[in-house]
């Protein structure tokens, strides 16, 4: 029952969120629907190990730090985009590159490919069968290796810190 | 075989749109909102497993009979309808209570929103038998 | 004088041009999907404004609904280009 | 019991609805379901009767579903609509009957009982509701529900399954298209009347009309009407569904469809012209009288044409619900009687016709009359059987379709339509030689040639599939020698329909909340 | 009142930008070559001025319904919006739309044809 | 027993009695046939004992309450006419049945013979007895369908089933014509009562001053003229005699097809003296009589002969009803009614007889036959009474009543002067020439000459007694009648004549009138008919040769045409009319709407635009619904499947923005989620429909779409923006109630939601089991595959 | 709701839909059913009676039972010629007609149904005929 913990109290926010209003009430509703929710999908989630309070305390301050950066990345992507769409000559050399990542878990890789998508430039369009690589789309792929860098040293170790 | 990054995401929506189906449904007398569109909601989400985890994978863990939920629900909102009935009222007679619950106040329960619940379960039960039989139909 | 909000409105159903354009034009069926996906951003967008403006959350609700919604069409339609089958 | 007649109405409708809903649950207990659907569907009969007799002791019955009266949906029961819901329940309790034995397994213990309910539900629904929205969503409920059976599978498998969905497709099209015309002319009318309670509207109307403030869209919207129930019951020129679809169904659910389903049409027609539009009549009356002579004649040609037996029961159908029609378009108290007599006369018949229809294609093996012949010896009672519904529908004593041919004809003559009645009688003739010319070629002449098609099956009707047909045939022998009772009924239930004030005053004074 | 003042003048701005580059996104669908660099603008800019436009509703109402469920319809955007991107690009790509003529690199394209 | 119960009994009891006899068959075993005759016997019995009440000039009148409402009662008339009818019918019903215990052999389903008979017998007193048109309708029906049960007694002959159906399509259509003519003597006078009609001068006046009048005669004219067989309806009689040879005899010769004769005779006091009735009812009868008269001479099939004279005969009987003068208004009426009764005699004999001959020698044809009277002397006998009464030979009683016939022709003669005057009794002779060569023509052929060398068997004998009393009876009335005219005449003849004429007549028949010009007719009549009988064989020739040249001078040949083609030439009708193609359906549909429409737009010439348009809109709502129109044509347009539900997708979305603009959360709720799950199933769907086919518009196809989608907009156009002008004060929306009372009462805040689940809840439910039924349907479409298990 | 130039878009949607309808291939019939299901459903709504401005959801009240009043007399007296409802004079509304918009649900919903059934067939008569065209789908004829 433990481990449906911190999904219960998600879907408590979660319920807060959709009904709009933040208060204990909706919290409880939330909470008291998860587990009939959770239940019978059982074997689409990761129950192995036991949610733990002071590991869910110690990501916090990687969580902030990876939001940071993100936000932070996405101004530039939208800034950097926004160019593009607003130069009147199109000069642009795309393509979809390779990019080594080393996420294991699932979360982790989603979220590296969803930052990768949100970031400048960059597509997550596939992932290799052995999800050792990612492909991205680039809109400027004169140097590739250039990019999967970025990717590498920039986004990459904050989602490490921050999910796995 | 959708890649495990759609799965991810998948996942987390499943529990969300769920929990918001039901705010919907819940929500739905004095919201905008109600059974039917939170029965779609429902049904759309589960479609959505279906579409990523593909119908058998999903089918190993979670087979409810659709269509034993459709006709429950569709028992339910007759039977509902049926309920004033004994009360010496027509067919379809709506009761309105107002109960002073400890924790949450106080909490209006109105017999429709029971018959909206069979709307719910129908509207769950038959777009998702549609789903599932056409889907199983190789 | 255009208020704040028939600005923010006119400029969004101006945003819609282009969406509507490539759904028509195409040229590709994924160009088309694109466009109905970023559509339904807009008309999100829309529905935040226009809820904020008549104060009512009403239309919150939707936009939410649209959000979700959305992705179940899209990861559908991706899915059937890619796969030639939904289910 | 008394909290059963006080409910009789909605009974009569939400029973179907919640067995639909248990039968799909007892799917897993063939038995069982059929055993408790047979029983509830008889008790629903009883009731329907009952609920008859209530209108004709006491007067019009409304029933506010949930006590909002006109602000919610009433329910209104008059002798038109109680007589509907009794002629409905009758024969879709025979026809489930027949249907435990003509329909394969499969469909039957999945789907059909549920389909089936819900198609009663319908009928049940659009007859006895007072609220022209709502019969819109009853009209939908019709719909589905009769594509659905259309489609279940047979014994004995003579119809394609193509040719099922074929027709199933026609049907669905027109009817979608009849439906979206219905919805513009219902929210046209609560434009401009606000309410959607048809004795509300039709007070309303009167009242704009007395007061010359009627608008000129409201003949639109009753001349569009004749489009959505002219659909529904297949006047030329919306007939073209109906001799693809009726015998594309497995026969019981043809008899439902020729004999009930398209009455709803009728039924619509009589209610909304007569209740609702009363100051449009002038206008619309002489285009239902030609559309139903044009109606008679195309049903009359097409049928001689056909060598398929269900088909040409079809097409009789079209030509028949041509003569209803002629009488509602005359209008007249006299004609109006005449169009009910004809209406119940030809439902029970043509039911009984496509139920044995039925009982000789599991017998020949095929609907092609060509290759049957001679049946009389080997099937003699259906011979019998279907000679009495081919003199009913040829117009010939001593059976009910006489009797009502006369009625018509009368009818038409004494309010001076020579040259209309002219065309109906000589159509009647035609009529007359394709349900003989059929009947022959089915049951005398020479043996059909066994080397080519086969023996005839020497599997013998069992009695599930008999005693439906013996007992509709009696009833049309009934209506003919002692027609009395329809008649009277019927002459009240004109009476009623022609002056729909007391209807009014029961509806508009349903006690509100 | 001052706060409410800054409070104001940010949500206005932010509510321009989002507006912005919402259309900007939506500029991209036309402007850009191929599917893959529409994606782009519409997943970034359009989602991202999305998000603007709620973070704007969230500072003008505070945390009433309106601003929570826009905050919640941001948040639920910037997930799925990179999602419903892969799923379309990756879809287009096997469904054998080719990059554009200016595409330099295109490794995934031959895992693709590897894989067929 | 009162006279009315008896007549009730009379009729009622055949039908009774015959609906037992599978019961009564289980005792009887073969012998039913007695039974059936003791049935008939009954009635005659019962019909016999109220003749005399009748004679005494007492007419019997009751009805028994059956349909009060439209004034039609099961109700019962005896006159002369009506007595005389039910005497012949029982009478010679007794004789069939009887008769018919020799005939049928035990093979054959007697029950279901006996049991057709006695319907037959009780459906024809049932309409001569009958007091109500309706009433006399519905057993006239039933005649023509007992007579189309028995003619196809043997049901798989294919000769058998064609008699029956010419019989049944002829006289039954010809039924509903008289039915309208009752229908519209009801119009005219108010009445279906026949004795109202005939007891009221003044109703009989207003009638023959009718403007409908002409039309009711012709209508009911035609049912007559079916029944008995007169002008272009004959040609039912020959084939019906497929039938078994007592059936002839009885239906085909002596009772039903006198029906024609009893309407005309009933009709008569209400349309006769005029001149419609003159030249509709003789003029009809005059050519029948010459054209049949000629047709049986040219038979060789012994019941062809009877069933050709039989027309002929009958259209004696019609030319004479239809005479009538100033001296002797009565004389034709007279004349026919005498003739009547004679025929039925003779005629009957002379089927009977044939069925001796054909049960006997197993052939009908009599050029096979000659020289039996070696053989078969007592057939032999009752044969030329027979033939010689038809003959009008004295001192039989055909004799009489043809110079009657001959007295009556030369007075109308007279009567129209001019060229009428010898014309008239000239074509009566020829009548009587035709007459008497056939009759010569049936005993010479059959038992005269020498017995031909083949095809006739063996041992010919006389039948049993079973078969030669019935006829040996007939044939003595056939001689007491001529001998003994003034029992006839008084008991029966006069009543019934009385009855049609609706005064008293004094009838003197007598085998010797003097030397009348009727008398020199008669010789005339017998010279010419041994000289044509004699010049036989060139008349043959010709004939052949005339019907070689016109095949279409037949009737038969266009009731053929018609009949075998009318599937081929319906079938061209039907599917032009029924092309298969769902367009043409839509196109029907859509049409209709756009042609009704404009009706009302016709005849009250409104202001289709209404003054208070409303353009005021703002710009981006403007847009939207540019975008919708854009949407919507990309879904239209676009040539592949996906491309199109895209833009289907768009437009819904779109229709989901709009809703918001129409303040309408709720609905763009449902509208997304719908739209979405429609794509949804849109591929699903498509998923198994490679797009294989891509429609060519042709320029013509194109115009006409475009034509028809225009209007069915500006149908949709007008149509809003008129209902679009709210709702005609002083009248309000009931939505107000919903406003005031969705708290208070169902206690919900969101009015949408509470009309769907409370007020309105009734319809939530119907829509929430149309969900039902989609779930169901399309579990029935998946699984309709296979074959059951 | 007076608003001709939606009623024109609506019309020209059906117009729209009429000539798909009128096309030879049935996923194209569908699809012009779909777009007239939408003009209708339109049209319904904008056949709303009240100039309100507000979504038909009361959001102002203070407790149960407390509720806006339309000033509306709700009474039918046949005899007196009384037919309900009626309201005062120069009344006005906030709300925008619920009605309606509970009628196009239905609808809506119904249309869905209908949809579902009529592509599911359409993918089953492909099936059967190995085509869309409707010109070859006339085997039922004459
Ligand atoms: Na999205
Ligand atoms: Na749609």
């Amino acid at each position: 029952m433990k481990r449906y913990i911190p999904y219960a109290v998600i879907l408590g926010l979660v319920w807060c969120f959709v009904h709009g209003t933040i208060n204990l009430n909706n919290f409880v509703l939330g909470f008291i629907f998860a587990p009939f929710i959770m239940i019978p999908f059982k074997p689409l989630y990761n129950f192995e190990h036991d949610f733990s309070v002071k590991r869910g305390i110690k990501k916090i301050p990687p969580l902030a730090r990876y939001s940071f950066v993100l936000i932070t990345e996405i101004i530039k992507a939208n800034i950097v985009l926004a160019k593009i769409v607003l130069k009147p000559k199109m000069d642009i050399k795309p393509g979809i590159i390779a990019v080594p990542i080393r996420t294991k878990t699932e979360l982790g890789t989603t979220v590296i490919a969803n930052t990768i998508t949100l970031t400048p430039g960059t597509l997550t369009i596939d992932i290799s069968d052995d999800r050792s690589f990612l492909y991205v789309h680039t809109i400027d792929a004169s140097d590739p290796d250039a990019v999967a860098r970025s990717i590498r040293d920039g986004l990459e170790k904050y989602v490490l810190e921050a999910f796995e | 075989m959708t890649t495990i990054i759609t799965k991810t995401v998948t996942r987390i929506c499943l529990p969300l749109v769920i929990l918001f189906s039901i705010s919907l449904l819940l929500a739905g007398h004095n919201n905008p909102g109600g059974g039917f569109i939170g029965g779609v909601m429902f049904a759309s989400v589960i479609a959505l497993t279906y579409i990523v985890f593909g119908i058998d994978h999903i089918r190993s863990f979670f087979n409810p009979d659709w269509a034993d939920l459709f006709a429950s629900g569709l028992l339910l909102a007759s039977l509902t309808a049926f309920a004033a009935l004994p009360f010496g009222h027509n067919f379809f007679r709506s009761a309105v209570e107002f109960l002073h619950l400890p924790f949450f106040g106080e909490v209006e329960l109105v017999s429709a929103a029971l018959f909206d619940l069979g709307v719910y379960f129908v509207v769950i039960g038959s777009l998702l038998s549609v789903l599932k039989n056409v889907g199983d139909d190789k | 004088m255009i208020s704040m909000f028939t600005f923010a409105i006119t400029f969004m159903v101006l945003a819609i041009v282009p969406c509507i354009y490539r759904i028509i034009k195409g040229p590709t069926i994924p160009d088309r999907v694109v466009a109905l996906d970023a559509m339904t951003v807009v008309i999100v967008v829309m529905l935040a404004i226009y809820s904020f403006d008549r104060g009512s959350a009403f239309f919150m609700d939707v936009a939410l609904v649209l959000s979700i919604i959305a992705f179940v069409g899209t990861v559908t339609i991706a899915k059937y280009l890619d796969e030639g089958v939904v289910l | 019991m008394n909290i059963v007649m006080q409910h009789l109405p909605i009974i009569l409708i939400a029973t179907p609805i919640l067995m639909a809903a248990l039968m799909i649950l007892l799917r897993s207990k063939p038995r069982f379901q059929k055993d408790l659907n047979v029983t509830v569907s008889f008790l629903l009969t009883i009731l329907s009767a009952l609920l008859l007799l209530q209108v004709w002791n006491s007067g019009i019955q409304a029933y506010g579903v949930g006590e909002w009266g006109k602000y919610g949906i009433i329910l209104v029961a008059d002798l038109l609509s109680a007589g509907m819901v009794f002629l409905t329940t009758c024969i879709s309790f025979l026809s489930l009957i027949y249907s435990l034995d003509y329909i394969e397994k499969r469909s039957l213990n999945s789907t059909y009982y549920p389909l089936f309910n819900l198609l009663l539900a319908g009928l049940n629904g659009s007859f006895l509701t007072g609220d022209i929205f709502n019969l819109f969503v009853f009209f939908e409920l019709l719909l589905l529900s009769s594509c659905g059976l259309v489609i279940a599978n047979e014994h004995g498998g003579v119809t394609r399954i193509s040719d099922k969905m074929e027709a199933t497709f026609k049907y669905l099209v027109l009817n979608m298209l009849g439906a979206f015309i219905m919805l513009i002319a219902v929210a046209s009318l609560y434009a401009t009347t606000g309410t959607l309670n048809m004795a509300d509207i039709s007070v309303k109307l009167s009242a704009m009309s007395a007061a010359g403030t009627m608008p000129w869209h409201v003949f639109a919207i009753a001349l569009m009407f004749i489009v959505v129930f002219g659909n529904k019951a297949a006047i030329f020129p919306l007939h073209y569904w109906l001799p693809d679809v009726h015998p594309s169904a497995p026969s019981p659910i043809s008899a439902m469809l020729s004999g009930v389903l398209i009455n709803v049409g009728a039924y619509g027609m009589i209610r909304v012209f007569f209740l609702i539009f009363r100051d449009t009549l002038y206008i619309f009356q002489p285009v239902i009288i030609y559309l139903a002579l044009a109606t008679i004649i195309i049903g009359a040609i097409s049928a001689v044409a056909q060598t398929d037996v269900k088909r040409l029961l079809a097409y009789s159908s079209v030509g028949q619900i041509g003569y209803v029609f002629l009488g509602i378009g005359l209008g007249g108290m006299y004609a109006i009687t005449a169009a009910l007599v004809y209406l119940v006369n030809h439902a029970v018949a043509k039911s009984m016709l496509f139920l044995s229809s039925g009982g000789i294609i599991h017998h020949a093996g095929t609907r092609d009359m060509r290759k049957m012949g001679g049946m009389v010896d080997s099937a003699p009672l259906l011979a019998s059987m279907f000679l009495v519904g081919t003199m009913s529908i040829a117009g010939l004593p001593p059976t009910g379709g006489f009797i009502a041919k006369f009625l018509l004809f009368d009818a038409g003559i004494s309010e001076k339509y020579y040259f209309e009645i002219g065309i109906a009688l000589f159509f009647a003739v035609f009529t007359l030689f394709y349900m003989f010319r059929a009947w022959l070629l089915m049951f005398w002449g020479e043996k059909r040639d066994v080397e080519k098609y086969g023996e005839y099956s020497s599997h013998k009707a069992s009695s599930l599939i008999v005693i439906p047909i013996i007992m509709l045939a009696s009833a049309v022998l009934i209506f003919g020698l002692f027609a009395e009772p329809l008649i009277s009924l019927a002459t009240a239930t004109a009476g009623q329909i022609l002056d729909p004030q007391p209807y009014i005053q029961a509806a508009l004074t349903e006690v509100v909340r | 009142m001052i706060v409410d003042t800054i409070l104001e003048i940010l949500s206005n701005i932010f509510l321009v930008i989002g507006l912005f580059f919402v259309f900007l996104g939506m500029l991209g669908l036309v402007r850009l070559p191929d599917v893959y660099n529409r994606l782009h603008t519409t997943t970034k800019i359009g989602t991202l001025g999305a998000f603007g436009v709620m973070i704007s509703i969230l500072l003008k109402v505070g945390f009433s319904p309106i601003g929570v469920k826009a905050i919640t319809v941001g948040l639920f955007l910037l997930l799925t919006a990179p999602i419903a991107a892969h799923m379309i690009g990756r879809a287009a790509h096997r469904h054998g739309v080719g990059l554009c003529d200016e595409s330099v690199v295109d490794e995934y394209g031959k895992v693709c044809t590897i894989k067929k | 027993m009162d006279s009315f119960t008896a007549i009730t009994l009379a009729v009622f009891l055949p039908f009774i009695l015959a609906g037992i006899l599978p019961v009564v068959e289980k005792v009887l075993k073969n012998r039913i046939g007695w039974y059936a005759a003791a049935v008939a016997l009954l009635s005659l019995i019962l019909v016999a004992q109220v003749a005399p009440t009748v004679i005494h000039g007492e007419n019997i009148q009751g009805s028994i309450p059956w349909i009060p409402s439209v004034g039609i009662d099961l109700s019962f008339y005896g006159d002369g006419l009506s007595i005389m009818f039910g005497l012949i019918v029982s009478g010679i019903g007794v004789i069939i049945m009887a008769y018919s215990n020799g005939y049928m052999s035990k093979r054959e389903d007697l029950p279901r013979y006996y049991q057709q008979l006695l319907f037959f017998m009780g459906s024809m007193l049932g309409m001569v007895f009958s007091a109500n048109l309706i009433q006399l309708f519905i057993f006239w029906e039933l005649t023509s369908i007992t007579s189309f049960m028995l003619i196809g007694y043997w049901r798989n002959r294919p000769m058998s089933v064609y008699g029956a159906t010419k019989s049944l399509l002829v006289t039954a259509t010809g039924g509903l014509f008289m039915l309208a003519g009752f229908l519209l003597l009801n119009a005219m006078t108010g009445t279906f009562d026949i004795p109202t009609i005939l007891h009221s001068e003044s109703m009989i006046e207003f009638i023959k001053d009718h403007e409908l009048f002409i039309f009711a005669l012709i209508l009911i004219l035609i049912g007559a003229a079916s029944k008995s067989a007169q002008g272009p309806f004959y040609i039912w009689l020959p084939n019906a005699m497929e039938a078994p040879t007592p059936v002839s005899a009885f239906l085909h010769s002596a009772t039903m097809v006198k029906a024609g004769i009893y309407l005309v005779a009933r009709i008569h006091p209400m349309f006769s003296g005029t001149d419609a009735w003159f030249i509709l009812v003789s003029g009809v009868g005059i050519i029948t009589m010459l054209v049949a008269g000629f047709l049986a001479f040219r038979q060789t099939d012994i019941k062809g002969i009877l069933a050709y004279s039989t027309i002929s005969q009958l259209a004696y009987l019609m030319t004479m009803y239809g005479y009538t003068t100033h001296i002797h208004p009565g004389i034709g009426v007279a004349a026919a009614t005498f003739h009547l009764l004679n025929h039925a005699t003779f005629k009957a004999s002379l089927f009977l007889v044939a069925g001796i001959v054909a049960h006997e020698t197993a052939t009908r044809d009599i050029t096979k036959m000659g020289g039996l009277r070696k053989e078969m002397p007592i057939t032999f006998i009752l044969a030329t009474i027979g033939a010689l009464a038809m003959a009008g030979i004295p001192p039989l009683n055909g004799f009489l009543s043809k110079e009657l016939f001959y007295e009556a022709s030369w007075e109308m003669g007279a009567e129209l002067g001019g060229a009428f005057t010898f014309v008239i009794p000239a074509l009566a002779v020829l009548g009587g020439v035709f007459t008497f060569a056939y009759s010569i023509k049936l005993i010479d052929g059959i038992f005269l000459g020498k017995r031909p060398s083949r095809g006739l068997p063996e041992h010919i004998h006389d039948p049993g007694w079973t078969m030669i009393l019935p006829t040996a009876f007939l044939a003595l009335l056939i001689i007491l009648f001529g001998l003994v005219p003034s029992i006839p005449a008084h008991y029966i003849i006069e009543p019934a004549t009385e009855a049609i004429l609706l005064e008293p007549v004094d009838l003197h028949v007598s085998l010797w009138h003097g030397l009348t010009p009727s008398l020199a007719m008669t010789i005339v009549t017998f010279i010419l008919g041994l000289l044509i009988y004699t010049r036989y064989d060139s008349i043959a020739a010709w004939q052949n040769r005339f019907n070689s040249k016109h095949p279409m001078i037949s009737v038969n040949y266009f009731y053929d045409a018609a009949v075998n083609n009318a599937k081929s030439t319906t079938f061209g009708f039907s599917s032009r009319m029924q092309p298969g193609t769902i367009k043409t359906y839509v196109t029907a549909l859509l049409l209709l709407m756009i042609v009704l429409f404009i009706i009302p737009i016709i005849v009250l010439t409104p202001d289709i635009i209404p003054s208070t348009l409303n353009f005021d809109i703002q710009a981006y709502e403007g847009i939207v619904y540019l975008f919708m129109i854009v949407a919507a044509l990309g879904a239209a347009l676009l040539p592949r499947y996906l491309p199109a539900i895209v833009s289907l997708s768009g437009l819904g979305y779109l229709v989901g923005l709009l809703f918001i603009y129409l303040q309408a959360p709720d609905l763009a709720l449902t509208q997304v989620l719908v739209e979405t799950l429609t794509t949804i199933i849109f591929l699903l769907a498509i998923v198994k429909i490679p797009q294989k086919f891509r429609e060519h518009i042709t320029p013509s196809v194109m115009t006409r779409d475009l034509l028809i989608a225009s209007a069915v907009a500006l149908t949709v156009f007008i149509m809003m923006i008129n209902a679009t002008q709210g709702i005609v004060p002083p009248f309000e929306s009931l939505s107000h109630y919903f406003i005031e009372k969705s708290i208070p009462l169902a206690g919900g805040h969101n009015m949408v939601n509470v009309v769907l689940v409370d007020f309105r809840a009734y319809d939530t439910l119907g829509e929430i089991a149309v969900l039902c039924l989609a779930a169901l349907g399309v579990y029935n479409l998946i699984h309709s595959r296979g074959e059951e298990e | 709701m007076n608003n001709t130039l939606l009623s024109l878009t609506i019309a020209i949607l059906f117009g729209i839909g009429t000539f798909l309808i009128l096309r030879r291939d049935i996923v194209k019939v569908i699809i012009g059913l779909s777009i007239i299901s939408h003009a209708v459903n339109m049209l319904i709504v904008s056949s709303g009676v009240f100039a309100g401005t507000k979504p038909p959801i009361i959001t102002d009240d203070g407790g149960h039972g407390a509720s806006e009043t339309t000033g509306t007399i709700f009474t039918d007296v046949l005899s007196e010629n009384i037919l309900a409802p009626i309201t005062t004079a120069g009344h006005s509304v906030n709300y925008v007609d619920p009605l309606v918009q509970a009628l196009v649900l239905t609808a809506i919903v119904i249309s869905l149904a209908t949809t579902a059934f009529i592509l599911i067939l359409a993918y089953r008569i492909y099936e059967e005929y190995g085509t869309t065209d409707i010109k070859e789908l006339r085997r039922l004829w004459g």
